[in-house]
């Protein structure tokens, strides 16, 4: 029978190189997979492409990746009040794509659901169109939006059962459960794994279809 | 002409937001309008990162960091709330089922367009964006609340935005610590003044002509409003 | 506080008039509103434009619609086995537009979530690629589908609570849950209606900013 | 040369399905696989209509018809089974999470177009098309199970499918009642054929060319396969 868990964080983000794309869910501290922040950190690679809705602060966050001058692209909704990804954005040493987080996370689900785009309404007049096809529909003007994906997403669950299925804890769903749809290899951080069966079928947010790792890091 | 605290103006925006409505406060000064909410209202309060029905903050001690709102700061979940993810918290957005979102903005344009992401001028700062394009494209009606004049004294209502646009044509109300306004495919309408100013002492520290509506309402120094 | 609660299937059906659009959810009997169907049938009505999945089998289902001439046109994924809507199609008098299922859902959260469109890799190269705008995205082609919206969606839910929160049962969620959010006015149909409060705030499917009455009408 | 009954030609499918693999089965024959399914394959069924982890059907009179497959045939759940909306259904299958859609077909060309939802003759009867166009785009390997040769004799593999097409390049696999038959960007290659056939037989009612495996395995009358 199928079952996806490994035993620490480690084991989470092995395989992953230089240069890579990863999607890192949460919004500030809510569904941030800190476990594997550290563990990602720790592996000694570069010239990441990350794709999440914030930078960190300065704490056991994203903070440590850009500390660790591990990023080489950032595609980000709002990277405020993030000192050392600012840092690195003033020395030239990251690029930003700056997307609206409702952009942000309907690329992410284009990407994961087969889409080769969608046409949204956000940007239509401002800079954030600047690049993309205008398309017309129905008298209204629309940006064509392109499809994300990662090689890996990583994101934080509250409980998987051992085959993947994973619920989050209130509002960290967020992003989540998005990019977990989304990348070659989605590794899930939770408080705990359980049985199959021992989940409520009709609670289910993601489906262990998506997921690939699972491991337990017990809230702080 | 003394203009309204934040208080006062969080007050005011309060207290004209349509019962029973779906509402997205956004970060900054209009998250204080939560405090100003009748408890009978029966408003229920929308925030980007995947909750409806947003309750007060939570008592200190008790804070879930796994439920913020969009500000990051802790709240609680009023009973009827729901969790959901983000691509459905921008679907009620970008789809139209908000009633209202209230911004808070840089620059409000004459036919509405809206500046209140970036003044344009962040040496060496990231530019930073989050949902507040998403609010001001998809809610179905826009409401602005800020100081009526910028720190150096420059109007914020002006006849073009010359800081770059959040979206264009979206404004519908705006509130001031001066004057309501209303836009209008005519142009920008005084619907209520601060207490002791005429239309012309408001006219001279906006950057857009205002018409007088039917009847202009005083706004008290508390916030509260009578025709 | 709102209140979404209405008396009956008459009450959430108010409103209907001639030539509008109607979403009614379900994939055979499973989400099929059949107390809002019966309703509808009764308002005297016609010229109805229909997206559902499926067109009735022969019983207390969208039978009942053709077998009235109330619908004007279907679009629709799988009307077979459709006795009573194939004799109208044979006759004539009521129009198909054949969607594929996965593009019939798209299309109509496309139109829930504000989209102007999506681009689906389904149907080219098909008779669905008819009439329809061809894009390539990174050496791949995709056809524009357009948004569908309606007058009225009607769905068939579980539980609600009075502030129009809807859980579903098992797999009746299907179109449901999407047709939910696409439509001016929504109506559900459920087993029961509680309290705000009595539904697990995880396990809520459709918010109740989707939902505009709701009315209790036991399973049989 | 007695090709496999539906049982047999459903019990070879099943016996090469990866374990542990996220598979859909087509509405019609292609259904019957899961009653072929050794118990520990692991195998997690796909459902579009908003199921994974179907598990087997239900005893009479113990049926939800609140829960139904594809086919619209009362199922049950599996243990670790979970419900979702078709929007997340059809992104499982577009989106390339699937590892194996099994589809059943009229025609299938040399090159892997799949005609397999009309036969472009049903005089006055309505189109339908579900969602088998979705899951023949979406999964990572299609499999084709079907009759060798239509009822009139006329073969199903096909140089250029006649019938509309559901889509074009996408059939990596053809399971027939007489042969195994793999699609390779070269053309087709036989990798089992029917015991007691001959190459040249089974080309005889095939409208493409068929080349041999390295090795070719034979299919006994029951459906297993042995080298």
């Amino acid at each position: 029978m199928r079952n996806v868990v490994v035993p620490d964080a480690a084991a989470a983000v092995a395989g992953l190189r230089d240069g890579q794309t990863v999607m890192v869910g949460g919004f500030g501290g809510a569904g941030l997979p800190r476990a594997i922040i550290v563990a990602v950190a720790a592996l000694g690679i570069r010239d990441l492409t990350v794709i999440s809705n914030n930078a960190g602060i300065a704490g056991d966050d994203l903070s440590l990746w850009f500390r660790e001058r591990i990023v080489r692209k950032l595609v980000c909704s709002y990277p405020r009040g993030a000192a050392d990804f600012t840092a690195q954005y003033r020395d030239g040493s990251v690029e930003l794509e700056l997307v609206p987080q409702g952009t942000l996370v309907e690329r992410i689900r284009a990407g994961g659901a087969g889409l080769g785009g969608i046409l949204s309404p956000v940007g239509v007049d401002t800079v954030f169109a600047q690049g993309k096809q205008r398309v017309a529909v129905d008298g209204r003007d629309y940006l064509l939006e392109l499809p994300l994906r990662a090689d890996f997403a990583f994101v934080r669950g509250r409980v998987a059962d051992t085959l993947g299925n994973v619920t989050y804890n209130k509002a960290a769903r967020n992003h989540c459960a998005v990019m977990a749809t989304a990348a070659d290899i989605v590794a899930v951080e939770v408080d705990r794994t359980v049985a199959p069966g021992a989940l409520d079928p009709e609670a289910i947010v993601t489906p262990c279809i998506f997921v690939d790792r699972v491991f337990a890091s017990p809230a702080p | 002409m003394n203009g309204l605290t934040r208080q006062g103006l969080a007050r005011m925006v309060a207290a004209h937001l349509p019962r029973d409505s779906f509402v997205n406060l956004g970060i900054g000064a209009p998250t204080a309008v939560a405090n100003h909410m009748a408890p009978d209202s029966g408003i229920i309060l929308h925030s980007e990162n995947g909750v409806l029905h947003m309750g007060a903050a939570p008592p200190p001690g008790e804070e879930d960091w796994d439920l913020i709102n969009a500000g990051k700061a802790p709240i609680t979940l009023a009973e009827g709330g729901a969790f959901f993810d983000s691509a459905l918290a921008f679907a009620m957005m970008r789809g139209g089922h908000l009633d209202v979102a209230v911004l808070g903005a840089f620059q409000v344009s004459e036919r509405g367009d809206l500046a209140n992401w970036s003044t344009g001028r962040d040496e060496g700062e990231p530019p930073a964006i989050g949902g507040a394009i998403d609010l001001a494209v998809g809610a179905k009606s826009i409401w602005i609340m800020m100081e009526h004049v910028a720190r150096d004294g420059a109007p914020r209502i002006v006849e073009t935005c010359t800081f770059p646009l959040t979206a264009a044509r979206v404004v519908a109300r705006i509130f001031t610590t001066l004057a309501i306004v209303e836009v209008r495919p005519q142009g920008l309408v005084a619907s209520a003044l601060i207490e002791g100013a005429s239309l012309a002492d408001v006219q001279a520290v906006t950057g857009a002509p205002l018409a007088a509506a039917d009847r202009i309402a005083t706004i008290r120094p508390d916030g509260s409003v009578v025709p």
